[in-house]
Parts: C-alpha cells; structure tokens; sequence
C-alpha cells in the first residue's frame, strides 16, 4: 500500500494524492461520554503491529475519506473502503 | 458611472511564449468555458447522474461521488445554470473563473502526459469519455479522455499558470506548442 | 604491451574512434566500448585507489558492481563523481579523471596508511583519538576528515534537466540477458504490455560476453536478433541503460534511465536522467550472477580480476587484459576462460584450481596447478607475478593478470528490499532468491540457472506461467539449442589462510580477513556488527562483490554454515542513484507549483513588493516613489486606510460553498461559537476548534440563502479546513445533508476599507449600500455598474468600516482598477498584506501568530465564544481539561514600550523588571510586533502568563538574540478605536 | 580492556589477535533487580547510568535482536537542543551536555563532533518563531544564535539563495550542535554497562510480562521466565507491542521514517543543515558520506522500509536547498519505525503498575535524547521521581491538558 491505494471511487492511485489521518478505529464519543472514554478517544490508540484500519483522505481525488483495512508490517492492503459506507456496514453489524 | 469591465484569462502572460503555428503535439487553452461544480445531495446521487447524462451542449466531468463538473464550450452560463439547476437535488457553484480548461493533443500525448499523471492512460483503460480527478503536475485536477489522442485537463485558476509551465516544459521533448483556442 | 585490443571481435564498431582523457592524457576508445574498457585497451590498468590505504587499484569486474574503478567522470559543472568505469559508455571528448589520491594516480602519498595498517584495524578509531578531549574536534576528527571519500562534488548548480515519468506493464522484466529476452519475448508475443529494462547501454547482459553459439548463431547474434523482434512488438517497450534500482510496495519498482549520460553535448530538450515509476503486474527479476572473487594475499593487486570479467572485455569488447594470464579458480569459469583466452591467442601461464578434483590439463594444454592456491601477488601497480603453493610447495607464475573465480551468486538485490531474507543453498552454494509471492521471481541467473541454456528455459517458463495468470493465450516459445557451454560447477573455497599480504574481501573499503577476524573477537559476531564495525559491504558497492564472501568466512571462523550467518539487509538502491534523477524537476524555483491571486496583475501595476505565503504570492506593500524602505510604504498605507481608504487583495483566503439542509446543524458543530440563528444576508466570525480543545482556525461564514452558506478560512489552513469539514461530515455526522466545494479560484476578493469606503463603492455598486440598507456583517448580491454580478460583505480585518467585494475572477483586475479610479478623489492606496497586519495588531485581532496550535479560544481572548450551553461542538469536552484552563497559562495582552520609539520585535520573551533570565522566570513571549504610525510608536501583543490581570504592569521585553531589552507596559491587546464605532459609521 | 592508543599500539604488535570481547554474551540470572526491555540507545544508556550514578548494577538488558538494531543504528545522527518549550529544553540541554561528556566517560570513542546546526528559515513568520525558540534556549543558558541571509551565506556558500522558490531569510544557529558516530553510541554503552555487571543479553525476545499482586514479578522470554524487582520498558516503536503484555493504554502509534546516505565525497559540507521550507537535514559523516532525511511516510508502519515518494520527495527538498547536491549519488535507504506520541514529545514516567516504568513517544528525535533519556529514566527507577528535566513529560499529561507540543499539531502524530 505504501505506494498504491485503490480507491473505491477513483480506481488505482498514486500515495501523493492522499493525506493520512491515523487510527480509523475510535469512534467519536457521543457528547454525554464520560471524560475517561473522551480521553482514550483522542488520545489513546491501539497501535496493533499486523492489521490495522487507517483514514485516508483522497484530496487530489474524489475528496472521499477513506478506511484502508492494511497491515502495517507487511503492507499489504486487504480492502479500502469509502468511510460512510464503512460506517454503514459497522452499524449494520 | 458604467464601468466597461474587461475579462482577462490567467494564462494571457504565459502563452505569449509561444509563436507561430501548432505542431502535432499542441495544448490549447479554452478562453471562456462555462464550468460548473454540481452537487447532489444525500440519496440523489442516481437521479441526479442520470438528468447529467441528458443534459444537452454540457460535458460532464467526474469528480467523485456526487460531484461533477459540467463542462459547456458552446451554451452560455445562464442556458446551463438553468439546465443543471432544474435537477432536483442538485446544487450548484460556478466555477467559469475558477477552472482552466486546457486540451491537450497529439500522437505524442500519452508520453507527454506520463510525466504528469500516475494514472494509467492506456485506452483499454482510461477510456474515450472517461473524466476523473487526479493529481496533474502536482495540483488536483480534472482529466478526460475525449479522444485517441486527445485529452482535456481542468485546473485551478491560480495555479494554472504553473500547470501550464510544467506542461510546457515535460512537452519540450515532443515539440508541444500551445494557444489560445481561438487564436 | 600487457593489456590491450585485439585486432577482430566484440561488440564494439571499429570504424568509430572515440578520443577521450584520462588525468589529462589522452587516449582512444572505441563506440560500445565503456571507459574501462577503453582505458584497458590503452594498457591502462591502474585506474583508483582504494579507500582507507589508497592501495592501487584497477577493474575487478566488467560490471555494475565495480569496487575499484571509480572515476570522476565529465568536468565542471557535469562532474560526476564515483562514476563507475565499468559501467560508464564512452563517447567522444570525455574528460576523466582518478579520485583519492595526491599528487597522483601512481605517487599517492597516502598510500603510507598501508604500512600504519596494524593500528588501522577495524573498529581502531573507537578506541582512541579520546585525549585530550579536545583534540579531537581541532586535531584528530579534521585530520580523518581530509581523509575522508573518494570523489569530489563540485557544489553548484547542475545544468542539467531532470524529469520524472510513470510507467504501467502487465509485466516488468529487469535484465535483458538470456533468461530476460526469452521472458519479455513470450510475453509480448502472448500481447501483455511489457517493458524490458537493463543497465546497460546494449540489451543482451551475459550473451555479449559468453563465447558460445545458440540456434547456430554466435549468442551476440541471437541477442541482436531477439531484440529486433521485441522492437518490433508495439506492446513490448525496451528501456535500455535504464537500472531498476528499487522494489515498493505494491509492485512499484523505481528505476532511472539515463537519457543522455553518454551524449557529449545534452540536448536542452531531453532530461540528463529519468525517474522512472513502473507500476507492474507482474515482474521477472533476471538480474543474472555475480562471479565471487577469491580471498588470498594480494587479491586488489590491479590486473586481479574475475574470470567472467576477463571473458566480458575479451569477447565484448575486444580487449586482451593481460598478455600472460594465469587463472585461479574453483569451477569451470576460469577453465572457460582460459579456453576463451587461448581461442584468441592469448596466453595462460597456469590454472591454479582449488580442487582436488580437477583436469590434468587445461585448454591447449595450459598446465593445471591442482590443489592449488594463489598466496601472494607481487607488482607495484599492477600484477607482475604471483605465488602459487600447493601441498606446501611454492612456485612463482608468471603472469600480468589474474582470472578469478570464487563461484556464482544469485542478484537478488531486488527480491530482498522488502523485507525477506535470501536462503542459503547447500547445492548451489550460494544465498537464493526467497518466495516473495507469485508476482515477481526470479529467471535465469537470478534464481541460480547457471547455463544459458537453462537461463533461456526458465525465463521462458516463468514468463508462459504468468501470462496465464494474467489471462493471456501464453506464447509457446521454441528453445533453441545451445553449444559450447561450460560445466559451471564449483566447490567453494571462501579464503586462502596464511597469506602475508591482506586478503580483501570488501576491496573499496580496505576490509579484510583480518578486520573480520577482529569483530569475532571483539564480539561483534552478528553479522551486522560485522558490517557496521568493520564496514564490510558499506563501500559504494553495497556489498555486491564482498558480502557473501564475508560471510563464508565468517561462517568458517566460527564454524558453522553460511545459512546461520545470513546476509545484511539489502535496501535501495540497486546501485547509487543520482539526486537529480530523484528528485526530477521539482527542484529551486519549481520546488512548489505557484498560486497566484486573481488580482496578482493589478497588484503589480500597482508597484507590489511580493511575499511567499504558503503557495500563494500576496501582495506586501505598494512602494511609492521616495519611499526608502518598506516600512515607508507600510505607514503610508496604514495611516492612508484610517484616514481615507485603501484597497487590499483577500482573494487568498479560502473560500468554501455549503449547501444543505443539514448546513446550518453542521456549522454550528464544527464552529465553537453558535451559528443556527444566523440570518440570511448576514456573515459571522466563527471560531473552530481541534477536537484537543486548542483554536484550529477562524474565519467569517456568510449565509447566502437558507440552505447556502460561504465559509472563508485562512490563506495558510483552507486546504486543512476543507478536509477537516469533509471528515466531520463523512466520518461523525453522515445523516447531515451537507456538500462542500472549494469556490476560492473562482473569485477576486478586495477588501475596500477606510472611512471613505462607502463613497468609493457606491460609484461602483448600483444597490443601496447605505449604513442602513447595509449594516455592519450584512452580505449580499450585487449589481456593478454595467451588470456584473457580485458579492459584498460589510467585514472588516482592520478596524475601518470595510467591505469586501468578490467578483469573478477574469474580472478582479478591471474591477480593482475601477475601485482605485472611483476613489482617487478620496486618495485610495492599495495596500497590502504588511499594512493589513499593522491594522489588526492595532485592533488586537489575532492571526496563526496568537493561534500557534497550542492556544486555547480563551487564552486569547475569545472564551466567551464558547457556546458551552451546545450539546456538542468539536472541541467542546477536552477544552475544559484543567492544564488548558489554569490560571497561570499564557494570555492575549497588549505590550507598549515606555519609551515608544524602542522596537519590541515578535519572538521576544518577557521577564518581570529586575528578575534574571531563566526558564522558571520566563512570562511569556511577543506573538506580533510592529511601528504603529496611527499611534505613532511601537506596539506588540504578546502572551503571558496570566496576562489579563496584569495590565500596567511593567515588565521587560528580552531579546538576548538580537540584544535587546526593552521595558514595556502590559495593556488591553486593542490599541485603537476600543469600542469599535468606527466598523458601524 | 581499556581503550588507548597504547592498546592499538600492543595489539597492532600481537597482529590484532588480542582484542578480547566489548561485552560478555551471559546467560540469563534468574532474577535482576531491574529488567529493561530493548537493547537500544535508551535501554543500554539506562542501564549505563543505572549502574554508574545509582549504583544498580544487578541489571539486565534484553534484546530480541542485536543490541544497537534498532534506531540508535538507523538515524541521521544528529545532536542539538535547540528546542521551544519548557518540557523539552531543559532535558535535551542535559543531553547535549552528556554527549560533551561521553567518550571521556564511557572510554568509547563516539565521535562526537559539535559541527554547528543551522535551522533555516525563509518567512517573516518563521523567523519570529524560531526568535521565539531562540530565545528560549538563550533564558535557559543555552547557546543560541539568530543568523540573517548573509551571515548564512558566508557559512555555506552553497545554499539556494539566488533561484529558491522560498528565499532562505536566515537561520537559528546552534554552535554545540551536531552529530555522533550512532552505532559507537549504542556499543560504548553496552560496553560500559556490560563492564560494570549489566548482563546485556541479545536475541532473547520478552513474550510477556508476568504480574501477581498487581505488580510485576517478571517476564517470559525466548531464553525462559526471568524475575525482577523493577520491569523498565526502553522499546521504542515495539513500545505498545510490549505495553499490551502488560494491559498498558499508551497515546503511542508506529511510524515509519527513512533516511538516506550518499556515495563517500570528498568533505563539502562541514555543518548539519536543515531546511525551514520542508523536512530536509544534512550532514556530512566523517567518512564523507551525506546523511539526510526529511519526513514521515506518514502511515502506520513497523516495517523497517520506506516508500519511493517519500525518498523523491527528501531528493527534491535537499536539491532545492543545496542545488550541487544533484550529481551526487545516492547510496542506500534504510528506515526506522518511530514511537509517535500524541504531542510530539516523549514520556518517561512510571505507569499505573508499581514496577513498571515507562520511557518512549521518542518520535524521531530519540537519538539526540539517548544520554538523557537513559539517565532520567535510570533516575526515575532508582529514586522511583521523576528527574528534574523529564519532570513534564508524563504519561498523564494528555488527560489533565499539559501537552508538549512542540509543533502546535495537537492529537495527530503524523503531523508532528
């Protein structure tokens, strides 16, 4: 993935079309949460070594947020999805 | 007072470079295209492509998922703003002054062009009508395929004048010219 | 005459002589040949010294892992350094010249580190060079500097262009030798988009060298034959002296070409080199093997030099190295090379074979020294004689050059960027090519065929194979026979011990068995301790010649197999890549594309000074003639825009539509301030915060009808903004109707301020833009005289009552000319981006200088903003942590001199009067400065520690980089017209 | 053995054949007073000073790898502290005093060469920033130097100052600034641990953390369980991967960073530059090779490899900023994973768990820190408080807002 993100939208592009934002696994918190889980939400990450969620932005593309489901030791990328969508289908599980 | 406001493209000083006629290899630039964002709104994405397809004296340009440029060399603002804006759900922003519409063409072009796309501009996989945004000489842009060997690309105003300098430059190889459309 | 060209043969053009120099003396070449070559035709054969005891040194290989023969190639300001001669294609009027030495090539006066050797060993500069302290920045480090590199950059501007290109294929092959020709050729004969891509600047690799004839024809023919056929192909592309110098993820390979390296006078038209970014399919790494040289006593003696390398300058370029060669040799190479010699009249005084098993004879009856072994070399600068000993018998060999061959190693370089290890093979004896997946393998050489013929089959068979998993009809290819090959085993010996002499194994760097030996000891047994303490494999080499050797012997010493030892790390580049080639065009001036505003033209007419902001070029300051110096202008325009008006270009700032039903909901998350009651026709400040609670950006968000809304940023964060709100939007609140699209190229944007604004616009404008019709942050439509459509906004940046007025693009210019004609009467300026500072740090209003990622909205003032009753807003709950809501954190104040005409200068801390300075003493710091003409004296604000409680306090602006000290008093940070009367005139 | 010129000279007289081993190669004890996980810069400088300024000497070091494997081995080798903040000056200002100190205390020449650093800036703004930070480093007593255009032009010469797309206004200027030989760092102190009886054992891996009572009793590893008093986790971009064996929370995430050097050149450029417009720094090594970097490759990454647009993108800015550096070659890459903390800036601190203490978020500026980081973190161990200078770098700071962020990029570490 390091040099190549297919996305769902645009097709095969190169990385420099892309910003990365970080975890996609944190969900903001609903405004009532307690401190403790704001906390964790900005602040703590899971760091997994292996699979890993990522958002990537395509801003020389569609300007879609996208989840890159990837490891991050092999690089490997098992899926991109656009982050609505990804939403959607995490709802619906 | 009434003011006699002249309109000047971005791309007046830059193309003064260049002479003479156009090769086999030539850029133009479009003066005054009529350009607009489209925007569909939540849940009209489908209805919405489907009234741009029919849409008539407009190209429509990808740009991802509920956005488009419409594109008109021919109609005038008003005729397309009105066109776009019978679609329901769709909003609109124009654009006209804020893009640069160049088309670029010759047997040489896809050479010219792998110096400033990643994409892969292999007919059998970019093919005749096909539009997207990529990034182009380093800024986001707009690239359609409205040819064999022509292609239309659509940037940013202010940075129109660097696009056009690396166009230019990655063209030397294969003589490029470029102009005004109506030149 | 010891090394020179043969009268017939190789794959050079005879009828075109090349003259070229060589430290000033001059030789001729011929075309195809490389600057080694030429120069061995010349009977040049000491061509370098080495890097630690500048021994004398000439070619060991014919090839691009070359550890000797490095050379400064071209002159002037085309001086390359460490050009490999091997590589390098002669063309007509080059200029070379020998590195690391003084005062010359063969008078190398530091060539005496040979005999300090003893205390040279690895690692000895760790242990030393201590005391006293120091000595060593004065003394020792700058005398190991002198000593330090090989070539010599020369630091200016390269002439040269450069260019970047991408490439697709369904399948990349790198090496055109055997197994790469067959490889590209059923692949494009099967219809797949194919590049076929090699170094050299003649495609064939191994069958240009290799005296052996295929389908009948000499191998130099059928190479030349099957590289017409591919050109011939419109799918199949060949990129000749093109090197594939890295493999990335996701089969990107980078390679370079070098366009007109070989071209005496470049073309302006044409790049020096190309980046090329080659997105593959699939990809066959047919790099071929690379001969291992021997490790005895006196090996980098010049005319040392492998087997295969001797045959490459025989049979390809013509080119006898010796006169009397001997050979010593594990395996059939050096038998082929004295075949290969003796064929062409050359005579071979001796085959040294370390093996037992071995011929009685060798070719036309050359005397085979079994068991044998090559212990010492003698000959100053280059070989003379040698040593031979077995079954401890001694014997001198005549001789003026040495054949080596230590056996074959796979080029797996590529195959192992990526993370995994190349495996040992006990059969091949030799590191192998690991399993990285189906979508690139090696062929040929590469993956251990070690005759051409087998090279043929399997990049033929590798290539069928992926051709059908790619969906193509694969070609059936007929292999053709091949006759004469030689049997290419061999035994490995991996050093000859008891040598006086050094037996090198890494020849650039000097490192030999010895070192090795040391780093055992000294427990530096990992074979990267190895490396990096005795930096084995470090030279500009990598490692290509020497790494597998090192570890052999390192296996040996400690008694276990190579395959316990492993191999370092390979990682780009293949071999050494050109910055230039890297980094392509964007370089200098072109480092960034350019923005430039719509009103950029009319700026300049106007006798703009520009600023690089971000990408953009704004305008600074407008000089008027007398004007001395900048701040001239500025307080000019300044005190013009109170006075009477001044008109500045805002077209940088970002500007964003907002559609939706959704919109007004959205906005109101995003902004910390409340923004559902806005009114249609109607702007507002907003204030965004980061989720950590920290002020993100600000700006005014106009709504245009109820569901449309323009939103401006700042210059520097509109792109940062953008992508904030389209991640809100799609990430956290989906079920919002809400679209965004950058509208900031499609208007100029000037803001008219001063307090005859008005008067100036309404002979522009056909609406009623009275104070009434118009009040303070009203927006709307309007008509210019003649009809064009445009947006007003009453906001003001700079205290005054202001506008701005946005118009298309194509019109800014014409319009901001019309403004200024419309207002000369009321001595309208243009004013700039210098101006526009003085007037809001006048007013107190804060920029990304107050708002520097670490201030909160109430550190500078603008807690009340807040609108905590919201349910939510980004930002909202970490903003009340205690550390961002401490008494004692850094506040928005104002700073004046006591004496007024002393210059506060942003960057400045502050200190109470009479405390020393040190970090527990330290109140804060000057955020922005500037002369304020209005007030007629400097002024700052500044943040400090709980700032608000302590106006009219004294306190000390420290400087000590600029020493200064200036005693200031704390005040409100609005420095005129406090309660803004005149934003509403 | 001491290291002299009189011990080069006795060897150079046996043929070299004497030198005995830097370290020892020990088995593991079944129980150390502290444990300390990683054998890099931090762990072996931990364990250094533990032994030397607190007297802890029953200390082992544990290292999956080969000591010095980590990014003590894979940097740019560059030593300042010219940094903004209070949280962060005064601890890298120890450290560069450290560094002055090194060779002639651990015995081990690390070539430390304070060339100068020169941090350019091209804007107004970025000059009033980097005032700021000078001016800091001057409260503190460090040295700091504001250069304008031609004081920079007259040190190097050979900067872009005619055709730059963004002009280089001046720079702050650190004179004890520079770099160290990165490898002897990671030697000299395991050299200096291991001969003040800190077992340094290499390739044994820690699988987990053994815990009873709520604290601490040991880890298992590759060579079997081993008990401590004190568990010290030095692991750097493995920090969470050992964090979890203990359920610790950790505002940490992995990336990957490259760097670069060039074919050896005859020496051209004498001090460490960095470029104000971009990422780019440079220096040139004792042996003439250049070494450079520039930025992240911005995703999470514990692969030790970069990817090609970062390496065109490092290429474009060190051209740009020294244009002759075109024709050089480039040598190789290689790539380090970083622990990226949530401010930029690091942790030392003790954890939610009695005996175990924490040191990581080094980011990439681990290796300027190694002698401080190792001497607060042994401190912290052994007096069980923070150090003086580490005082603010808590793992605690995010929930009670004292951020260090040196950047102003808040809760995003690629940005930093």
């Amino acid at each position: 993935m390091a040099s190549l993100i297919t996305c769902p939208h645009c097709g095969t592009r190169p990385k420099e079309e892309f910003s990365i934002r970080g975890a996609a696994a944190p969900r903001r918190p609903s405004p009532a949460a307690r401190d403790e889980v704001w906390h964790r939400y900005v602040y703590v990450r899971d760091n997994p070594k292996g699979r890993y969620e990522e958002y990537w932005h395509h801003a020389a593309g569609c300007r879609r947020w996208l989840v890159v489901d990837r490891d991050n030791l092999t690089h490997e990328v098992f899926g991109v999805t656009d982050a609505t969508d990804h939403l959607t289908a995490e709802a619906g599980e | 007072m009434a003011l006699n406001l002249l309109h000047r493209h971005v791309l007046e000083d830059h193309i003064l470079g260049f002479h003479g006629g156009a090769n086999p290899n030539h850029l133009s630039v479009v003066r005054r295209p009529v350009i607009f964002s489209v925007l569909a709104h939540a849940g009209r994405e489908g209805q919405v492509r489907e009234a741009l397809a029919k849409a008539e004296d407009i190209a429509i340009r990808a740009c991802g998922p509920s956005e488009w440029l419409a594109v008109s060399q021919t109609a005038g603002a008003e005729h397309v703003a009105a066109q776009l804006s019978a679609i329901p759900g769709v909003s609109l922003a124009e654009q006209s002054d804020g893009k640069v519409l160049m088309a670029i063409a010759g047997p040489s072009v896809r050479r010219i062009l792998a110096k400033c796309v990643a994409v892969d501009l292999h007919p059998d996989v970019f093919a005749e009508g096909q539009s997207a945004n990529m990034m182009c000489c380093h800024v986001v842009a707009n690239l359609a395929r409205t040819g064999a060997d022509t292609f239309e690309i659509i940037v940013p105003r202010s940075f129109a004048g660097s696009v056009f300098e690396e166009l230019t430059e990655m063209g030397r190889e294969h003589a490029l010219t470029a102009s005004f459309l109506d030149a | 005459m010891t090394s020179y060209r043969l009268d017939a043969g190789g794959a050079i053009n005879r009828a075109q002589a090349l003259t070229f120099t060589f430290d000033g003396q001059s030789f001729k070449g011929l075309d195809g040949d490389t600057v080694a070559s030429a120069l061995l035709a010349n009977d040049q054969m000491l061509m370098a010294r080495s890097f630690k005891y500048h021994r004398p040194r000439g070619v060991v290989t014919a090839g691009s892992s070359e550890p000797n023969a490095l050379l400064t190639i071209g002159s002037g300001l085309r001086a390359e350094p460490n050009a490999r001669a091997t590589v390098t294609e002669l063309y007509d009027g080059l200029v070379t010249t020998s590195q690391n030495r003084w005062p010359s090539l063969k008078t190398d006066i530091g060539a005496v580190n040979g005999l300090l050797s003893p205390f040279l060993g690895a690692g000895f500069y760790y242990k030393t060079f201590m005391w006293p302290a120091s000595f060593w920045e004065k003394l020792y480090e700058p005398l190991i500097r002198r000593a330090a590199g090989l070539g010599k950059l020369v630091l200016q501007p390269d002439p040269d262009r450069y260019e970047k290109c991408w490439a697709h294929c369904d399948l990349l092959v790198i090496g055109a030798g055997p197994a790469g020709l067959m490889a590209a050729l059923v692949a494009g004969r099967s219809g797949a988009r194919v590049i076929l891509a090699d170094e050299s600047f003649t495609l064939g690799g191994s069958l240009l060298s290799e005296n052996v004839a295929i389908g009948e024809t000499p191998a130099s023919e059928f190479a030349k034959r099957t590289i017409e056929e591919l050109a011939s192909l419109p799918n199949v592309t060949l990129m000749p002296r093109t090197t594939v110098f890295g493999w990335y993820d996701d089969m990107v390979f980078g390679a370079v070409e070098r366009v007109q390296k070989h071209v005496a006078s470049p073309s302006p038209d044409l790049p020096m080199e190309r980046l090329w970014r080659i997105v593959a399919k699939r990809a066959i790494l047919a790099s071929g093997a690379e001969e291992r040289p021997l490790v005895f006593g006196g090996n980098d003696k010049p005319g040392v030099m492998t087997a295969g390398a001797v045959r490459s300058y025989l049979n390809r370029y013509g080119v006898a190295v010796g006169s009397r060669l001997a050979i010593f040799t594990n395996g059939g190479s050096g038998y082929r090379t004295a075949a290969d010699l003796t064929a062409r009249g050359i005579k071979v005084t001796a085959i040294i074979d370390a093996r037992q098993q071995a011929p009685d004879l060798g070719p036309d009856g050359v005397r085979v020294i079994r068991n044998g072994a090559v212990v010492a070399t003698k000959g100053r600068h280059r070989l003379e004689s040698l040593i031979a000993e077995r079954a401890g018998f001694q014997e001198v060999i005549d001789c003026d050059a040495l054949a080596m061959s230590g056996g074959w190693s796979p080029i797996v370089h590529l195959m192992c960027q990526r993370g995994a290890k190349p495996i040992w093979s006990e059969e091949k004896q030799a590191f192998m090519a690991p399993n990285v997946g189906g979508a690139f393998v090696a062929a040929g050489g590469a993956h251990g065929a070690d005759t051409i013929y087998a090279c043929l089959r399997d990049g033929a068979a590798k290539a069928a194979a992926m051709m059908g998993e790619l969906g193509f009809s694969a070609y059936q290819a007929t292999l053709p026979e091949v006759e004469g090959e030689y049997d290419p085993s061999f035994a490995p010996v991996w050093y000859v011990p008891g040598a006086k002499d050094k037996a090198f194994v890494d020849f650039q760097n000097d490192v030999h068995v010895g070192d090795l030996g040391i780093a055992q000891r000294e427990g530096f047994r990992h074979i990267e301790h190895t490396k990096r303490y005795t930096t084995s494999g470090m030279a500009t080499d990598q490692g290509k010649l020497g790494n597998v050797n090192t570890a052999g012997i390192v296996a040996g010493m400690r008694g276990v197999s190579p395959a316990e030892i492993g191999t370092t790390t390979f990682r780009p580049f293949y071999t050494p890549v050109s910055f230039g080639a890297l980094a392509g065009a964007a370089r200098g001036e072109h480092a960034a594309p350019v923005r430039t505003s719509p009103l950029h033209g009319w700026a300049k007419k106007n006798g703009a000074t520009f600023v690089e902001s971000g990408l953009w070029y704004r305008s600074a300051w407008f000089a008027k003639e007398g004007e001395k110096t900048w701040r001239d202008s500025v307080d000019r325009e300044v005190l013009n825009v109170r006075a009477n008006a001044g008109l500045c270009d805002v077209s940088t700032l970002g500007k964003i539509e907002i559609f939706g039903a959704g919109a007004a909901e959205f906005l109101n998350r995003v902004y910390c301030n409340g923004f559902l009651k806005l009114p249609v026709g109607k702007a507002r400040y907003g204030l965004m915060l980061r989720e950590d609670g920290i002020v993100f950006d600000d700006g005014t968000t106009s709504r245009l009808s109820e569901q449309h809304y323009v939103m401006t940023t700042t210059t520097a964060y509109a792109a940062e903004v953008m992508a904030h709100l389209e991640f809100c939007a799609q990430t956290f609140w989906p079920e919002l109707d809400v679209r965004f699209v950058f509208v900031t190229d499609e208007w100029a944007q000037m803001s008219l301020a001063g307090p005859k604004a008005r008067i100036i616009l309404s002979r522009i404008v056909e609406d009623d833009i009275s104070n009434v019709a118009f009040s303070f942050l009203a927006v709307r439509t309007v008509t210019l005289r003649g009809g064009l459509k445009a947006r007003l906004f009453r906001i003001s940046f700079s205290g005054e009552l202001a506008y701005e007025l946005a118009v298309p693009a194509g019109y800014g210019e014409a319009v901001a000319d019309a403004i200024m004609e419309a207002g000369r009467e009321e001595a309208i300026c243009a004013y700039g981006v210098e101006a526009l500072n003085v007037l809001r740090i006048e007013k107190g209003f804060v920029t990304h200088n107050e708002l520097d990622g670490r201030t909160t909205a109430d550190d500078v003032g603008l807690g009340k903003m807040m609108a905590m009753q919201k349910a939510d807003f980004i930002g909202k709950r970490l903003s009340t942590r205690f550390g961002l809501t401490a008494a004692d954190r850094l506040q928005l104040v104002g700073l004046k001199p006591v004496e007024a005409d002393k210059e506060i200068k942003a960057g400045a801390h502050l200190l109470k009067e009479n405390a020393k300075p040190s970090l527990a003493n330290d109140q804060g710091f000057v955020s922005s400065a500037c002369f304020s003409p209005t007030l007629g004296g400097f002024i700052a604000l500044a943040m400090l520690k709980s700032g608000r409680e302590r106006t009219g306090e004294h306190i000390v602006v420290w400087d000590a980089l600029r020493g200064a000290e200036v005693p200031a008093e704390v005040c409100q940070p609005v420095f005129f017209d406090p309660d803004n009367t005149r934003l509403h005139l | 053995m001491r290291y002299s010129a009189y011990s080069i000279f006795k060897q150079a007289f046996s043929g070299n054949r004497l030198w005995t081993p830097a370290w020892r190669e020990p088995q593991p004890k079944t129980h150390y007073d502290v444990i300390i996980i990683g054998g890099g810069g931090h762990g072996l400088s931990t364990a250094y000073y533990l032994a030397k300024e607190f007297g802890i000497t029953n200390v082992a070091v544990l290292e999956k790898g080969y000591i010095g494997s980590g990014n003590v081995g894979r940097n740019t080798t560059i030593i300042r502290s010219n940094y903004l903040l209070e949280g962060n000056n005064p601890f890298y200002e120890l450290s560069l005093q450290l560094w002055e100190g090194l060779e002639k205390d651990f015995n081990y020449n690390a070539m430390v060469s304070q060339r100068g650093i020169v941090t350019l800036f091209h804007s107004d703004s970025q000059r009033d920033d980097y005032a700021r930070r000078g001016n800091g480093m001057r409260m503190h007593g460090v040295d700091a130097e504001l250069l304008d255009r031609e004081q920079v032009r007259r040190m190097m010469p050979y900067l872009n100052f005619d055709h730059a797309r963004f002009p280089i206004l001046g720079g702050l200027y650190q004179k004890r600034g520079g770099t160290v030989r990165h490898d002897a760092v990671a030697w000299g102190y395991a050299r200096g641990a291991d001969q003040r009886g800190v077992d340094v054992i290499q390739h044994c891996e820690v699988t987990g953390i053994r815990r009873e009572n709520g604290v601490v009793v040991g880890v298992e590893t590759t060579k079997g369980f081993i008990g401590c008093s004190k568990l010290a986790l030095a692991a750097a971009g493995n920090t969470t991967t050992v964090g979890r064996m203990a359920d610790l929370d950790l505002p940490i995430e992995t990336h990957v960073l490259q760097a670069f050097v060039s074919e050896g050149l005859k020496p051209v450029i004498d001090h460490v530059i960095t470029y104000g417009a971009g990422h780019f720094y440079i220096s040139q090594s004792d042996k003439g090779g250049l070494v450079f970097g520039a930025g992240l490759d911005f995703y999470s990454s514990y692969a030790q490899r970069g990817n090609l647009q970062t390496v065109e993108h490092t290429m474009e800015e060190g051209v740009t900023m020294i244009p002759g550096l075109s024709r050089a070659k480039v040598l190789r890459a290689w790539a380090g994973v970083m622990d990226m903390s949530m401010d930029g800036s690091p942790i030392i601190d003790r954890t939610p768990i009695d005996n175990l203490y924490l040191n990581c978020g080094w980011c990439y500026g681990g290796f300027k820190a190694t002698p401080a980081s190792g001497f607060c973190f042994a401190h912290l161990i052994a007096r069980n408080e923070p150090h003086h200078v580490a005082r603010f770098m808590r793992l605690d700071r995010f929930e009670r807002g004292y951020m260090i962020d040196e950047a102003g990029k808040g809760p995003q570490p690629n940005l930093h």
